[in-house]
């Protein structure tokens, strides 16, 4: 079986989640990376989107801002920040790409701040750029991480992205699109999804090299279980190759 | 859905005036004529910003910005003023260096996206000593598209539930058309924007190429504006392909020709970021006294944008950001 | 003096009201020869704007439609309905013309239908079309139209297009926007302006060859009288030539 | 302005569902898959109108109109369709002479601008057979502008307080930051639209020249869309030039090349409208038998719209409209 680290293990999973003929939002690094693979195994047809308004681009090689001249190289459209979100808000884009510094049970996500105090926060992070719009308008987001206890934790400083909110039905009730909402969490350790009613974060796949324990004592947060759990199919071959060769040759993404 | 909804607001302050009445006063007085506006960054800066003023840069950050104007701006020491902080990354990096802003709407800050973060604008924003108030990407253009169509607000159906909504200045309503919620988005019109452009007439008729981001709504919200440009070209270029206007002339106060406007910015088509320069600032920035003395360096001593262009490689780096940009720098 | 006819008068007297450096927004017909004679005559700076999205083109000939080639022949914009009406909604557009079947003493105009049932009109007309829009949304709205007594009204059957309601503040207090309104109603016998607080229709100019008596006779509602009336200044040679030979040589608007 | 206003609202019909989650529904399925989209008009028409639609058509009137899908839909006699009056000219004669409309939203119609009226679309309008709701042009821009955007409705600050906004099925509103008074538009999602373009790919990936209208937002905001295009180009052509793709595939159901495609209408750069032909329908017009034997032999007894064009003299009529198009039939 082939060698691979578990950023490799991470975006071959996501590439897995992306069917041929759907639109993804993504950002620079991991996201971009995993649509890429996408297109180059089973989704030829995957468009590919950049929220500064680059659409389906001919990529030469990883963009470094979501806006920079890579995003819409040889594109079927450059069009605007507008465009790209009133496109996402009329529910004609399938999936996006989020991270953050912390996350909870419901996949609500923080990228603004550590701290208490908003007005002279402890830690300050760049705050939402698209992550919430993307978050609240895309059918479904899906999140790559690697996973610990301080990262996936059950006291949010700060909602910056919305989840399913406090579970249940709260997400739809604040407003937000029917039907919306995160998708899978892809870590290191397991992949997850979100239970159908409570919309708690629960585990669908273990890592090969972990188990349950090591899964539940790297979150914050009481996972639930699937009533059926499988070990996630490890990267196959060629997408190894093609990962390594045609998308990431440099490694800025997989070698880290 | 017809139970009576609690409609909830964001707690933090609005920075500018969405009234749509005040905005129609003042575009009433602004100059249609189509006369020649071509003047330099330096007279422009003087002329169109004010300390105070609400503020808004073309671009995204690191990509096609006017960043003549953003070094003018800083040089000029223009002070409290408000910035839209709109994927804002190396033209944010250069105004908190000049200590020009005090207010700031967010919706992406302090960070350079694949980059890293700015250590500079990470401690000012640290510091307490700006004011914040939460937004997204999609709000900010938004709030400025609602100021572009002469409204004093859009909805949208974003944001709603988090803590981004709680800590903005938006509004929950209802749709009276199906009695759903959405959030309302105060309108933006900033006193002054920037932007810069492939090409122009000297009236300020602009074509640009690639992703626009919100700057055809931004150049219509704002009440001055200044467009940079790589290069001026003829009315006639212009009247030849009307539907290729991006910015009609009247929207437009002030004209510079600037080639390499954006360095260390990428400018599609044209030239690639500086990943070299722009690393420097980063590191640099590790260091306040050390940063005060390279933005002293790079921005405050110089006379003018090319003074800066020659202090880091001058034209045969600007060939080489070129070779980047079309791919042929390995060939 | 030179000779002309009424619709010449209006035309010439339409085009003096259009000052050096403004915004226009004109149909097809009368309204597009009077900014046509104003930017060659004094307004060489008037920027003239079609509904459709064309903007200050070099005009070859009257155009037929306000979207069709014409419109935007060597035009400085060619762009969309939204965003010319969106231009008029930021008060950047200073003037505008409108026409119609019946208009009040309070400027509004009647362009949809004669008769009292709406679902089943004796006579049914185009409808607003962008009339509504520009008489709301552009600062100054002028009319030219032949006079009498049916066409103005006291009893107008369908409010198209807002001119100052039901006078005084009603037209500001109805949510439309501060400061606009009809400004000038330019007839074969009269130019009338509005009083400044009960914003009613009011003589300013009378027009060679007629006297109070046709004017009021021509007139369904009561006329208000400027302290001081002057007679119409007739066209000059100069604006009668470039009319005849430049704007108008078929003779298609003049020539009725 | 704190004190309480009545806030009024348009008593007609609203004759679409303005309803942003139903749309999204919609949208959800709608296959987004590049893929050759090209068929005949015949077919676009079987497939994508239904008895009962919504429809709505690019273009203003008798410029850049979708002539031969119009055709097709009268000849394969589509009934009760609901339509979108907006500067409906030459494209509602042809639906009115079809009988195929029971339900119209009004900006503009039975005009033909500077030509006069169509004496048949009156005899419609005014025989009460038609179910009437008033709007204007701006207000159908914006109603379809707020569907491209996702929402279900907008803001605006026309109409209020005219008998247009009575017989509409409009509403006000009040700003939640200014407390003003605005007008409050449905969201328009037509189930299907026809727009006519220069040129587009086999994916639907188009370009339009001159004065777009409405079409944008329309091709965002239908359901069903077909595109004719005067010719189709390269997938590589879009590519070179992504800032000018008007109309993106996934907007796109169908894709007919129909050359001489707005003919009789106004193509820009292409074709000017032939003028004799539309007043030779407004005069048979005056008569209804006479206009039923002309309908009858133009449009329901021809195969194709190429048989129409034959019948009103084909390409050497289309050159003769080519050259007064370019100014260069004088000369």
């Amino acid at each position: 079986m082939a060698d691979y680290n578990a950023m490799e293990l991470m975006i071959c999973v996501a590439a897995r989640n992306l069917e041929n003929g759907a639109t993804v939002v993504v950002g620079t690094g991991a996201p971009c990376a995993a649509a890429m693979l996408s297109q180059k195994t089973h989704s030829p047809n995957l468009t590919i989107m950049f929220e500064a308004g680059g659409v389906a681009p001919i990529l030469p090689s990883m963009p470094i801002s979501v806006g920079d001249s890579r995003t819409f190289h040889k594109a079927i459209l450059a069009s605007s920040m507008p465009d790209i979100m009133e496109t996402c808000q009329r529910g004609m884009v399938d999936y996006t790409f989020l991270g953050g510094a912390q996350i909870d049970m419901y996949g609500n996500i923080n990228s603004t701040m550590i701290g208490t105090n908003h007005a002279k926060p402890k830690v300050r992070f760049p705050g939402s750029g698209g992550a919430n719009d993307l978050a609240s308008l895309c059918w479904r987001t899906m999140v790559m991480t690697p996973q610990d206890s301080k990262r996936f934790t059950d006291k949010i400083d700060f909602i910056t992205s919305p989840g399913y909110l406090t579970g249940g039905n709260s997400r739809y009730e604040a407003g937000l699109p029917k039907g919306t909402g995160p998708y899978r969490i892809i870590t290191n350790m397991a992949i997850m999804g979100f239970d159908d009613t409570s919309k708690r974060m629960k585990v669908l796949n273990i890592n090969p090299g972990y188990n349950r324990t090591d899964i539940q004592d790297n979150c914050g947060f009481e996972l639930l279980w699937a009533d059926r759990i499988t070990e996630t199919e490890p990267p196959h071959e060629n997408e190894l190759r093609i990962l390594r060769e045609e998308v990431d040759p440099h490694r800025y993404i997989i070698g880290r | 859905m017809n139970k009576e909804v609690e409609l909830k607001q964001g707690q933090n302050q609005l920075f500018s005036d969405p009234d749509a009445d005040k905005a129609r006063e003042f575009f009433r007085n602004k100059s249609r004529a189509m006369v020649n506006k071509v003047t330099t960054v330096d007279e422009a800066v003087k002329r169109l910003v004010k300390d105070g003023d609400y503020i808004a840069i073309g671009g995204f950050g690191a990509n096609r910005i006017p960043t003549a104007v953003l070094h003018e701006i800083a040089r000029q020491g223009k002070k409290n003023l408000a910035f839209a902080g709109h994927t804002a990354t190396h033209d944010m990096q250069i105004l908190v260096g000049g200590e020009c802003i005090d207010r700031l709407d967010i919706a992406y800050i302090i960070g350079l996206e694949a980059r890293g973060l700015s250590p500079n604008a990470r401690r000012a924003v640290e510091s307490g000593k700006i004011k914040l108030t939460e937004w997204t990407n999609a709000t900010l253009s938004w709030r400025i598209k609602a100021a572009a169509m002469g409204l004093s607000f859009l909805p949208a159906r974003n944001i709603m539930g988090t803590d981004t909504f709680k800590y903005s200045a938006a509004k929950e309503i209802l749709c009276p058309f199906t009695n759903q919620k959405f959030v309302a988005f105060p309108a933006l019109y900033p006193d002054f924007a920037a932007i810069h452009v492939h090409e122009c007439d000297v009236y300020g008729n602009a074509h640009v190429f690639g992703s626009t981001v919100s700057d055809q709504d931004l150049a219509k919200a704002s009440k001055r504006v200044v467009i940079t440009t790589e290069r001026i070209i003829s009315n006639d270029e212009i009247r030849r392909q009307p539907t290729a206007t991006f910015i009609p002339f009247w929207c437009v106060d002030a004209v510079v020709e600037v080639p390499y406007g954006s360095y260390p910015g990428n400018m599609p088509y044209e030239y690639f970021s500086d990943e070299e320069h722009i690393r420097q600032w980063l590191k640099i920035e590790r260091d306040p006294e050390e940063f005060r003395k390279f933005f002293k360096q790079q921005i405050l001593d110089t006379k003018n944008f090319y003074e800066y262009l020659e202090l880091n490689g001058g034209i045969a780096r600007m060939l080489k950001l070129r070779a980047i940009e079309h791919l042929t720098h390995n060939r």
